[in-house]
Protein backbone atom coordinates (compact mmCIF):
# COMPACT_ATOMS: atom_id res chain seq x y z
CA UNK A 1 0.00 0.00 0.00
CA UNK A 2 1.50 2.77 -0.86
CA UNK A 3 0.58 6.74 0.10
CA UNK A 4 2.23 9.80 0.96
CA UNK A 5 2.23 10.91 4.24
CA UNK A 6 -0.10 14.56 4.59
CA UNK A 7 -2.26 13.95 1.51
CA UNK A 8 -3.58 10.92 2.46
CA UNK A 9 -6.00 10.63 5.87
CA UNK A 10 -4.49 7.59 8.25
CA UNK A 11 -8.11 6.44 8.17
CA UNK A 12 -11.55 6.37 6.02
CA UNK A 13 -14.44 7.02 7.49
CA UNK A 14 -17.27 5.49 4.96
CA UNK A 15 -21.05 5.36 5.10
CA UNK A 16 -22.03 2.15 3.05
CA UNK A 17 -25.20 1.80 1.27
CA UNK A 18 -27.40 -1.53 1.75
CA UNK A 19 -29.95 -3.30 0.24
CA UNK A 20 -32.72 -6.25 -0.21
CA UNK A 21 -31.52 -8.81 2.61
CA UNK A 22 -28.06 -6.81 3.42
CA UNK A 23 -30.38 -4.02 4.37
CA UNK A 24 -32.26 -6.51 6.78
CA UNK A 25 -29.33 -7.83 7.86
CA UNK A 26 -27.18 -4.93 8.65
CA UNK A 27 -29.78 -1.39 8.26
CA UNK A 28 -29.95 0.64 5.26
CA UNK A 29 -26.63 2.68 6.05
CA UNK A 30 -23.57 1.05 8.25
CA UNK A 31 -20.52 2.93 8.85
CA UNK A 32 -16.84 1.65 8.48
CA UNK A 33 -13.40 2.54 9.26
CA UNK A 34 -10.87 1.51 7.31
CA UNK A 35 -7.31 2.17 7.02
CA UNK A 36 -6.49 4.84 4.31
CA UNK A 37 -5.82 3.04 0.85
CA UNK A 38 -8.64 0.02 1.64
CA UNK A 39 -9.63 -1.72 -1.32
CA UNK A 40 -13.42 -1.99 -2.16
CA UNK A 41 -12.51 -6.11 -1.01
CA UNK A 42 -11.39 -4.53 2.41
CA UNK A 43 -15.04 -2.43 2.62
CA UNK A 44 -16.56 -6.13 1.79
CA UNK A 45 -14.35 -8.06 4.28
CA UNK A 46 -15.32 -5.99 6.59
CA UNK A 47 -18.98 -6.21 6.05
CA UNK A 48 -18.92 -9.68 5.64
CA UNK A 49 -17.44 -10.47 9.27
CA UNK A 50 -20.63 -8.65 10.65
CA UNK A 51 -23.13 -11.17 9.28
CA UNK A 52 -20.96 -14.13 9.65
CA UNK A 53 -22.94 -16.92 10.22
CA UNK A 54 -25.55 -15.80 8.15
CA UNK A 55 -26.06 -17.19 4.66
CA UNK A 56 -26.35 -13.62 2.77
CA UNK A 57 -25.60 -13.75 -1.27
CA UNK A 58 -22.86 -12.92 -2.40
CA UNK A 59 -23.30 -8.99 -3.49
CA UNK A 60 -21.26 -6.83 -5.81
CA UNK A 61 -19.90 -3.27 -4.73
CA UNK A 62 -20.69 0.04 -6.53
CA UNK A 63 -18.30 3.11 -6.12
CA UNK A 64 -20.26 5.85 -7.18
CA UNK A 65 -23.00 4.32 -8.78
CA UNK A 66 -21.00 2.05 -10.65
CA UNK A 67 -19.93 -1.09 -10.49
CA UNK A 68 -16.05 -1.80 -9.08
CA UNK A 69 -13.56 -4.42 -8.83
CA UNK A 70 -12.40 -5.68 -5.69
CA UNK A 71 -9.29 -4.14 -6.30
CA UNK A 72 -10.60 -0.63 -6.71
CA UNK A 73 -9.22 1.76 -4.11
CA UNK A 74 -11.64 4.03 -1.93
CA UNK A 75 -10.82 7.40 -1.35
CA UNK A 76 -12.65 9.69 1.06
CA UNK A 77 -16.14 10.66 -0.12
CA UNK A 78 -16.78 7.73 -2.58
CA UNK A 79 -20.27 6.70 -2.28
CA UNK A 80 -20.22 2.88 -1.87
CA UNK A 81 -23.08 0.72 -1.89
CA UNK A 82 -23.16 -3.14 -1.85
CA UNK A 83 -25.30 -4.45 -4.06
CA UNK A 84 -26.94 -8.23 -3.78
CA UNK A 85 -27.93 -10.12 -6.46
CA UNK A 86 -30.62 -7.74 -8.44
CA UNK A 87 -33.97 -8.87 -9.54
CA UNK A 88 -35.26 -6.36 -11.61
CA UNK A 89 -37.36 -6.44 -14.70
CA UNK B 1 -34.52 7.34 -26.25
CA UNK B 2 -35.86 7.04 -22.85
CA UNK B 3 -36.08 5.50 -19.23
CA UNK B 4 -37.30 5.71 -15.86
CA UNK B 5 -37.38 4.39 -13.04
CA UNK B 6 -41.36 5.43 -11.31
CA UNK B 7 -43.27 4.67 -8.45
CA UNK B 8 -46.68 4.98 -10.41
CA UNK B 9 -48.70 2.18 -12.52
CA UNK B 10 -47.23 1.91 -16.06
CA UNK B 11 -49.38 2.44 -18.97
CA UNK B 12 -47.92 0.35 -22.01
CA UNK B 13 -50.29 1.80 -24.60
CA UNK B 14 -48.58 5.09 -23.48
CA UNK B 15 -44.91 3.58 -24.32
CA UNK B 16 -46.26 1.69 -27.62
CA UNK B 17 -47.56 5.14 -28.86
CA UNK B 18 -44.11 7.08 -27.77
CA UNK B 19 -42.19 5.01 -30.07
CA UNK B 20 -44.75 4.98 -32.97
CA UNK B 21 -43.20 6.21 -35.92
CA UNK B 22 -43.86 5.96 -39.96
CA UNK B 23 -40.40 5.62 -40.42
CA UNK B 24 -40.59 1.96 -38.33
CA UNK B 25 -41.99 -1.14 -40.13
CA UNK B 26 -42.08 -3.01 -36.28
CA UNK B 27 -42.93 -1.95 -32.76
CA UNK B 28 -42.40 -4.59 -29.75
CA UNK B 29 -43.64 -3.70 -26.91
CA UNK B 30 -42.37 -6.36 -23.48
CA UNK B 31 -44.44 -6.18 -20.21
CA UNK B 32 -43.41 -7.96 -17.15
CA UNK B 33 -45.90 -8.66 -15.09
CA UNK B 34 -46.14 -9.94 -11.13
CA UNK B 35 -46.95 -13.62 -11.37
CA UNK B 36 -49.15 -15.49 -9.30
CA UNK B 37 -46.56 -18.25 -8.84
CA UNK B 38 -43.13 -18.33 -8.16
CA UNK B 39 -40.73 -21.59 -7.76
CA UNK B 40 -44.32 -23.12 -6.67
CA UNK B 41 -45.28 -20.79 -3.67
CA UNK B 42 -48.55 -18.73 -4.14
CA UNK B 43 -47.23 -15.06 -4.50
CA UNK B 44 -49.58 -12.48 -3.29
CA UNK B 45 -47.77 -8.92 -4.29
CA UNK B 46 -44.21 -7.64 -4.45
CA UNK B 47 -42.08 -5.03 -3.25
CA UNK B 48 -39.52 -3.91 -5.94
CA UNK B 49 -36.84 -1.55 -4.15
CA UNK B 50 -33.55 0.12 -6.39
CA UNK B 51 -30.87 2.21 -5.87
CA UNK B 52 -31.90 5.00 -7.07
CA UNK B 53 -30.00 7.18 -8.78
CA UNK B 54 -28.09 4.34 -9.90
CA UNK B 55 -30.64 1.97 -11.17
CA UNK B 56 -31.62 5.10 -13.25
CA UNK B 57 -27.53 5.49 -14.83
CA UNK B 58 -27.98 1.71 -15.20
CA UNK B 59 -31.25 1.73 -17.33
CA UNK B 60 -30.05 4.78 -19.21
CA UNK B 61 -26.93 2.91 -20.42
CA UNK B 62 -28.21 0.11 -21.68
CA UNK B 63 -30.84 1.94 -23.42
CA UNK B 64 -28.00 3.80 -24.56
CA UNK B 65 -26.34 0.65 -25.77
CA UNK B 66 -28.92 -0.96 -27.10
CA UNK B 67 -29.83 2.30 -29.69
CA UNK B 68 -26.11 2.27 -30.70
CA UNK B 69 -26.22 -1.54 -31.36
CA UNK B 70 -29.48 -1.99 -32.55
CA UNK B 71 -29.67 1.14 -34.45
CA UNK B 72 -32.59 2.85 -33.59
CA UNK B 73 -33.77 5.99 -31.29
CA UNK B 74 -37.15 4.66 -30.66
CA UNK B 75 -36.66 3.14 -27.05
CA UNK B 76 -38.30 3.99 -24.25
CA UNK B 77 -38.19 1.50 -21.16
CA UNK B 78 -39.77 2.32 -17.44
CA UNK B 79 -39.62 0.48 -14.67
CA UNK B 80 -41.83 0.85 -11.78
CA UNK B 81 -41.01 0.47 -7.93
CA UNK B 82 -42.58 -0.20 -4.98
CA UNK B 83 -45.95 -2.84 -4.00
CA UNK B 84 -47.60 -4.05 -6.84
CA UNK B 85 -50.08 -6.63 -7.06
CA UNK B 86 -50.90 -9.97 -8.81
CA UNK B 87 -50.53 -8.89 -12.78
CA UNK B 88 -49.75 -5.35 -12.70
CA UNK B 89 -46.80 -4.23 -14.92
CA UNK B 90 -42.97 -3.89 -13.31
CA UNK B 91 -41.17 -3.22 -16.72
CA UNK B 92 -42.70 -1.93 -19.68
CA UNK B 93 -40.37 -1.85 -22.81
CA UNK B 94 -40.93 -0.24 -25.86
CA UNK B 95 -39.02 -0.21 -29.08
CA UNK B 96 -39.71 0.17 -32.66
CA UNK B 97 -37.32 0.42 -35.68
CA UNK B 98 -37.18 0.09 -39.17
CA UNK B 99 -36.59 -3.51 -39.06
CA UNK B 100 -38.49 -6.44 -37.07
CA UNK B 101 -35.76 -8.48 -36.44
CA UNK B 102 -34.00 -5.18 -34.79
CA UNK B 103 -36.89 -4.22 -33.07
CA UNK B 104 -37.26 -7.92 -31.64
CA UNK B 105 -33.74 -8.52 -30.80
CA UNK B 106 -33.63 -4.78 -29.10
CA UNK B 107 -36.38 -5.44 -26.69
CA UNK B 108 -34.94 -9.52 -25.92
CA UNK B 109 -31.65 -7.44 -24.75
CA UNK B 110 -32.77 -4.87 -22.89
CA UNK B 111 -34.86 -6.86 -20.78
CA UNK B 112 -31.91 -9.52 -20.35
CA UNK B 113 -29.70 -6.66 -19.72
CA UNK B 114 -31.81 -5.11 -16.90
CA UNK B 115 -31.65 -8.38 -15.18
CA UNK B 116 -28.09 -8.79 -15.00
CA UNK B 117 -27.16 -4.72 -14.02
CA UNK B 118 -30.06 -2.66 -12.51
CA UNK B 119 -30.27 -2.32 -8.82
CA UNK B 120 -33.56 -3.19 -8.49
CA UNK B 121 -34.65 -5.85 -5.76
CA UNK B 122 -38.19 -7.91 -5.14
CA UNK B 123 -39.75 -9.36 -2.24
CA UNK B 124 -42.39 -11.49 -3.06
CA UNK B 125 -45.26 -11.46 -0.17
CA UNK B 126 -46.25 -15.05 -0.28
CA UNK B 127 -50.06 -16.24 0.91
CA UNK B 128 -48.80 -17.99 4.02
CA UNK B 129 -47.80 -14.57 5.51
CA UNK B 130 -43.93 -14.58 4.52
CA UNK B 131 -41.88 -13.08 1.82
CA UNK B 132 -38.49 -13.15 0.88
CA UNK B 133 -36.06 -11.43 -1.36
CA UNK B 134 -35.68 -13.09 -4.78
CA UNK B 135 -32.08 -13.99 -5.58
CA UNK B 136 -31.71 -14.99 -8.99
CA UNK B 137 -28.53 -16.67 -8.30
CA UNK B 138 -29.62 -19.05 -5.96
CA UNK B 139 -30.35 -22.86 -6.80
CA UNK B 140 -33.59 -22.13 -5.96
CA UNK B 141 -34.38 -18.78 -6.34
CA UNK B 142 -35.18 -16.93 -2.97
CA UNK B 143 -33.57 -15.35 -0.16
CA UNK B 144 -35.57 -15.33 3.08
CA UNK B 145 -35.92 -11.51 4.08
CA UNK B 146 -36.23 -10.47 7.40
CA UNK B 147 -35.05 -14.21 8.50
CA UNK B 148 -32.24 -13.83 6.37
CA UNK B 149 -29.69 -15.55 8.47
CA UNK B 150 -31.99 -19.13 7.91
CA UNK B 151 -31.12 -18.63 3.82
CA UNK B 152 -29.13 -20.36 2.68
CA UNK B 153 -27.48 -20.37 -0.93
CA UNK B 154 -28.41 -23.93 -2.27
CA UNK B 155 -31.57 -23.16 -1.55
CA UNK C 1 -55.75 -18.77 -28.11
CA UNK C 2 -57.16 -17.06 -31.08
CA UNK C 3 -56.43 -15.33 -34.93
CA UNK C 4 -58.31 -13.36 -37.04
CA UNK C 5 -57.90 -11.90 -40.42
CA UNK C 6 -59.54 -8.30 -40.28
CA UNK C 7 -60.75 -5.21 -42.36
CA UNK C 8 -60.77 -2.71 -39.45
CA UNK C 9 -57.98 -1.08 -37.69
CA UNK C 10 -56.18 -3.18 -35.22
CA UNK C 11 -56.29 -2.22 -31.04
CA UNK C 12 -53.18 -3.57 -29.95
CA UNK C 13 -54.11 -2.39 -26.45
CA UNK C 14 -57.55 -4.79 -27.08
CA UNK C 15 -55.02 -7.67 -27.82
CA UNK C 16 -52.75 -7.32 -24.92
CA UNK C 17 -55.14 -7.14 -21.94
CA UNK C 18 -56.82 -10.00 -23.97
CA UNK C 19 -53.67 -12.23 -23.06
CA UNK C 20 -52.71 -10.88 -19.67
CA UNK C 21 -53.19 -13.03 -16.84
CA UNK C 22 -51.58 -13.70 -13.63
CA UNK C 23 -50.14 -16.95 -14.59
CA UNK C 24 -47.83 -15.16 -16.75
CA UNK C 25 -44.72 -13.62 -15.96
CA UNK C 26 -44.18 -11.46 -19.27
CA UNK C 27 -46.43 -10.24 -22.14
CA UNK C 28 -44.95 -9.57 -25.49
CA UNK C 29 -46.60 -7.73 -28.29
CA UNK C 30 -45.84 -7.35 -31.54
CA UNK C 31 -46.78 -4.46 -33.98
CA UNK C 32 -46.16 -4.76 -38.00
CA UNK C 33 -46.89 -0.77 -39.16
CA UNK C 34 -46.82 0.41 -42.82
CA UNK C 35 -43.48 2.46 -43.00
CA UNK C 36 -42.38 5.92 -45.04
CA UNK C 37 -40.09 3.77 -47.07
CA UNK C 38 -39.14 0.78 -48.64
CA UNK C 39 -36.26 -0.23 -50.67
CA UNK C 40 -35.91 3.67 -50.84
CA UNK C 41 -38.94 4.27 -52.55
CA UNK C 42 -41.70 7.12 -50.59
CA UNK C 43 -44.48 4.78 -49.80
CA UNK C 44 -47.81 6.48 -49.03
CA UNK C 45 -50.10 3.45 -48.35
CA UNK C 46 -50.75 -0.14 -48.62
CA UNK C 47 -53.50 -2.38 -49.77
CA UNK C 48 -53.30 -5.76 -47.78
CA UNK C 49 -55.44 -8.18 -49.97
CA UNK C 50 -55.82 -12.33 -48.73
CA UNK C 51 -56.55 -15.63 -49.97
CA UNK C 52 -59.06 -15.18 -47.09
CA UNK C 53 -59.95 -18.95 -45.95
CA UNK C 54 -57.14 -20.15 -46.44
CA UNK C 55 -55.18 -16.95 -44.63
CA UNK C 56 -57.44 -17.73 -41.66
CA UNK C 57 -56.43 -21.61 -41.28
CA UNK C 58 -52.59 -20.90 -41.52
CA UNK C 59 -52.81 -18.66 -39.51
CA UNK C 60 -55.00 -20.12 -37.19
CA UNK C 61 -52.11 -23.61 -37.29
CA UNK C 62 -49.29 -20.96 -37.17
CA UNK C 63 -50.79 -19.97 -33.52
CA UNK C 64 -51.61 -23.40 -32.85
CA UNK C 65 -47.86 -24.99 -33.43
CA UNK C 66 -46.21 -21.57 -31.50
CA UNK C 67 -48.89 -22.60 -28.10
CA UNK C 68 -47.62 -26.35 -28.63
CA UNK C 69 -44.17 -25.75 -28.98
CA UNK C 70 -43.69 -22.69 -26.33
CA UNK C 71 -46.22 -23.88 -23.85
CA UNK C 72 -49.12 -21.36 -23.80
CA UNK C 73 -52.44 -21.46 -24.62
CA UNK C 74 -52.19 -17.37 -24.83
CA UNK C 75 -51.53 -16.10 -27.98
CA UNK C 76 -53.63 -13.86 -30.19
CA UNK C 77 -52.63 -12.43 -33.33
CA UNK C 78 -55.07 -10.24 -35.79
CA UNK C 79 -53.94 -9.02 -39.55
CA UNK C 80 -55.65 -6.68 -40.93
CA UNK C 81 -56.39 -6.12 -44.68
CA UNK C 82 -57.72 -3.39 -46.65
CA UNK C 83 -56.57 0.09 -47.18
CA UNK C 84 -53.66 0.90 -45.11
CA UNK C 85 -51.90 4.40 -44.58
CA UNK C 86 -48.60 4.97 -43.58
CA UNK C 87 -48.16 4.16 -39.85
CA UNK C 88 -51.28 2.05 -39.26
CA UNK C 89 -50.98 -1.36 -38.11
CA UNK C 90 -51.17 -4.55 -40.61
CA UNK C 91 -50.56 -6.97 -37.87
CA UNK C 92 -50.64 -7.51 -34.18
CA UNK C 93 -49.34 -10.58 -32.31
CA UNK C 94 -49.83 -10.54 -28.45
CA UNK C 95 -48.15 -13.41 -26.13
CA UNK C 96 -48.28 -13.91 -22.49
CA UNK C 97 -46.20 -17.02 -20.77
CA UNK C 98 -45.13 -18.02 -17.34
CA UNK C 99 -41.53 -16.91 -18.42
CA UNK C 100 -40.37 -13.94 -20.88
CA UNK C 101 -37.79 -15.97 -22.74
CA UNK C 102 -40.42 -18.24 -24.62
CA UNK C 103 -43.06 -14.77 -24.61
CA UNK C 104 -39.91 -13.59 -27.17
CA UNK C 105 -39.37 -16.69 -29.12
CA UNK C 106 -43.29 -17.17 -29.46
CA UNK C 107 -43.48 -13.44 -30.52
CA UNK C 108 -41.26 -13.66 -33.14
CA UNK C 109 -41.77 -16.95 -34.19
CA UNK C 110 -45.47 -15.96 -35.01
CA UNK C 111 -44.46 -13.41 -37.08
CA UNK C 112 -41.70 -15.02 -39.11
CA UNK C 113 -44.02 -17.85 -39.89
CA UNK C 114 -46.88 -15.24 -40.59
CA UNK C 115 -44.08 -13.78 -43.36
CA UNK C 116 -43.17 -17.55 -44.87
CA UNK C 117 -46.80 -19.36 -44.70
CA UNK C 118 -49.57 -17.13 -45.14
CA UNK C 119 -51.38 -15.52 -48.51
CA UNK C 120 -51.15 -12.24 -47.68
CA UNK C 121 -50.18 -10.08 -50.37
CA UNK C 122 -49.33 -6.27 -49.97
CA UNK C 123 -49.74 -3.89 -52.81
CA UNK C 124 -47.55 -0.46 -52.22
CA UNK C 125 -48.51 2.93 -53.11
CA UNK C 126 -45.39 5.07 -54.40
CA UNK C 127 -45.22 9.05 -54.45
CA UNK C 128 -44.58 8.78 -57.82
CA UNK C 129 -48.08 7.55 -58.27
CA UNK C 130 -47.24 4.03 -59.07
CA UNK C 131 -47.89 1.03 -56.99
CA UNK C 132 -46.01 -2.51 -57.14
CA UNK C 133 -46.99 -6.23 -55.42
CA UNK C 134 -44.73 -6.56 -52.49
CA UNK C 135 -42.06 -9.72 -53.69
CA UNK C 136 -39.84 -10.91 -50.43
CA UNK C 137 -38.59 -13.23 -52.92
CA UNK C 138 -36.91 -11.00 -55.13
CA UNK C 139 -33.88 -9.57 -54.98
CA UNK C 140 -34.49 -5.81 -54.46
CA UNK C 141 -37.72 -6.85 -53.26
CA UNK C 142 -41.33 -5.33 -55.26
CA UNK C 143 -43.03 -6.84 -58.32
CA UNK C 144 -44.26 -4.13 -60.35
CA UNK C 145 -48.62 -4.85 -60.57
CA UNK C 146 -50.63 -3.87 -63.38
CA UNK C 147 -47.32 -3.37 -65.35
CA UNK C 148 -46.51 -6.96 -64.13
CA UNK C 149 -45.07 -7.73 -67.53
CA UNK C 150 -42.28 -5.47 -67.31
CA UNK C 151 -41.23 -6.90 -64.16
CA UNK C 152 -38.05 -9.26 -63.51
CA UNK C 153 -37.17 -11.81 -61.32
CA UNK C 154 -33.76 -10.44 -60.89
CA UNK C 155 -35.76 -7.07 -59.51
CA UNK D 1 -50.96 -41.57 -66.10
CA UNK D 2 -52.72 -44.15 -65.13
CA UNK D 3 -56.92 -43.92 -64.40
CA UNK D 4 -59.56 -46.25 -64.83
CA UNK D 5 -61.66 -45.88 -67.76
CA UNK D 6 -65.78 -45.12 -66.63
CA UNK D 7 -64.57 -43.93 -63.16
CA UNK D 8 -62.93 -41.18 -64.07
CA UNK D 9 -63.78 -38.40 -66.22
CA UNK D 10 -61.37 -37.62 -69.60
CA UNK D 11 -60.56 -33.78 -68.73
CA UNK D 12 -61.14 -31.79 -65.56
CA UNK D 13 -62.12 -28.15 -65.51
CA UNK D 14 -61.26 -26.31 -62.92
CA UNK D 15 -61.71 -22.39 -61.55
CA UNK D 16 -58.38 -21.46 -60.85
CA UNK D 17 -57.84 -18.52 -58.19
CA UNK D 18 -55.19 -15.92 -58.66
CA UNK D 19 -54.22 -13.13 -56.42
CA UNK D 20 -51.77 -10.14 -56.53
CA UNK D 21 -49.26 -10.20 -59.56
CA UNK D 22 -50.60 -13.40 -61.03
CA UNK D 23 -54.57 -12.02 -60.82
CA UNK D 24 -53.29 -8.52 -62.27
CA UNK D 25 -52.33 -10.81 -65.30
CA UNK D 26 -54.64 -13.06 -66.00
CA UNK D 27 -57.76 -12.14 -64.02
CA UNK D 28 -58.97 -13.37 -60.17
CA UNK D 29 -60.26 -16.49 -61.42
CA UNK D 30 -59.30 -18.58 -64.98
CA UNK D 31 -61.04 -21.71 -65.96
CA UNK D 32 -58.34 -24.45 -67.02
CA UNK D 33 -59.24 -27.35 -68.68
CA UNK D 34 -56.58 -30.36 -68.21
CA UNK D 35 -56.56 -34.57 -69.41
CA UNK D 36 -57.75 -36.40 -66.30
CA UNK D 37 -55.47 -37.31 -63.48
CA UNK D 38 -53.38 -33.83 -64.01
CA UNK D 39 -50.71 -32.61 -61.62
CA UNK D 40 -50.62 -29.16 -59.64
CA UNK D 41 -47.42 -29.20 -62.26
CA UNK D 42 -49.86 -29.05 -65.25
CA UNK D 43 -52.04 -26.34 -63.76
CA UNK D 44 -49.10 -24.58 -63.12
CA UNK D 45 -47.29 -24.76 -66.82
CA UNK D 46 -50.99 -24.57 -68.53
CA UNK D 47 -51.43 -21.25 -66.76
CA UNK D 48 -47.62 -20.00 -67.12
CA UNK D 49 -48.58 -20.89 -70.81
CA UNK D 50 -50.84 -17.88 -71.06
CA UNK D 51 -48.10 -15.49 -69.40
CA UNK D 52 -44.86 -16.47 -71.16
CA UNK D 53 -42.79 -13.64 -71.46
CA UNK D 54 -43.84 -11.89 -68.74
CA UNK D 55 -41.54 -11.98 -65.57
CA UNK D 56 -44.42 -13.24 -62.64
CA UNK D 57 -43.02 -14.70 -59.78
CA UNK D 58 -42.76 -18.28 -59.17
CA UNK D 59 -45.85 -18.88 -57.19
CA UNK D 60 -46.64 -22.02 -55.46
CA UNK D 61 -50.43 -23.92 -55.39
CA UNK D 62 -52.61 -24.70 -52.91
CA UNK D 63 -55.46 -27.39 -53.19
CA UNK D 64 -58.31 -27.33 -51.43
CA UNK D 65 -56.47 -24.50 -49.34
CA UNK D 66 -53.17 -26.45 -48.44
CA UNK D 67 -50.11 -25.70 -50.07
CA UNK D 68 -49.53 -28.89 -52.39
CA UNK D 69 -46.89 -30.51 -53.78
CA UNK D 70 -45.79 -30.38 -57.81
CA UNK D 71 -46.76 -33.95 -57.83
CA UNK D 72 -49.89 -33.80 -56.55
CA UNK D 73 -52.75 -35.33 -58.47
CA UNK D 74 -55.56 -32.80 -58.59
CA UNK D 75 -59.33 -34.06 -58.41
CA UNK D 76 -63.39 -32.68 -59.72
CA UNK D 77 -64.19 -30.17 -57.23
CA UNK D 78 -60.71 -29.62 -56.23
CA UNK D 79 -60.18 -25.53 -54.78
CA UNK D 80 -57.29 -24.68 -56.67
CA UNK D 81 -55.40 -21.69 -56.19
CA UNK D 82 -52.21 -19.77 -57.48
CA UNK D 83 -50.08 -18.84 -54.58
CA UNK D 84 -47.46 -15.93 -55.30
CA UNK D 85 -44.48 -14.71 -52.57
CA UNK D 86 -46.74 -13.98 -49.51
CA UNK D 87 -45.99 -10.66 -48.21
CA UNK D 88 -48.10 -10.65 -44.86
CA UNK D 89 -47.31 -9.46 -41.35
Amino acid sequence: MLYRWGTMPQTLSLNVLLFASWADALGSTVRVELPAGSTVADVLASLSARVSGSALPTPLVAVNQRYARPSDRIAVGDEIAIIPPVAGG
Amino acid sequence: MRSAIVERPLDPTALLAEVADTGSGASTLFVGTVRRVNQGRDVTGIDYTAYGPMAERELAAIVAAASERFGTERIVVEHRIGALALGEASIVIAVSHARRAQAMEAQRYVIEEVKKRVPIWKREHYADGTREWVDPTAAGAAIPAGTARAATGAQ
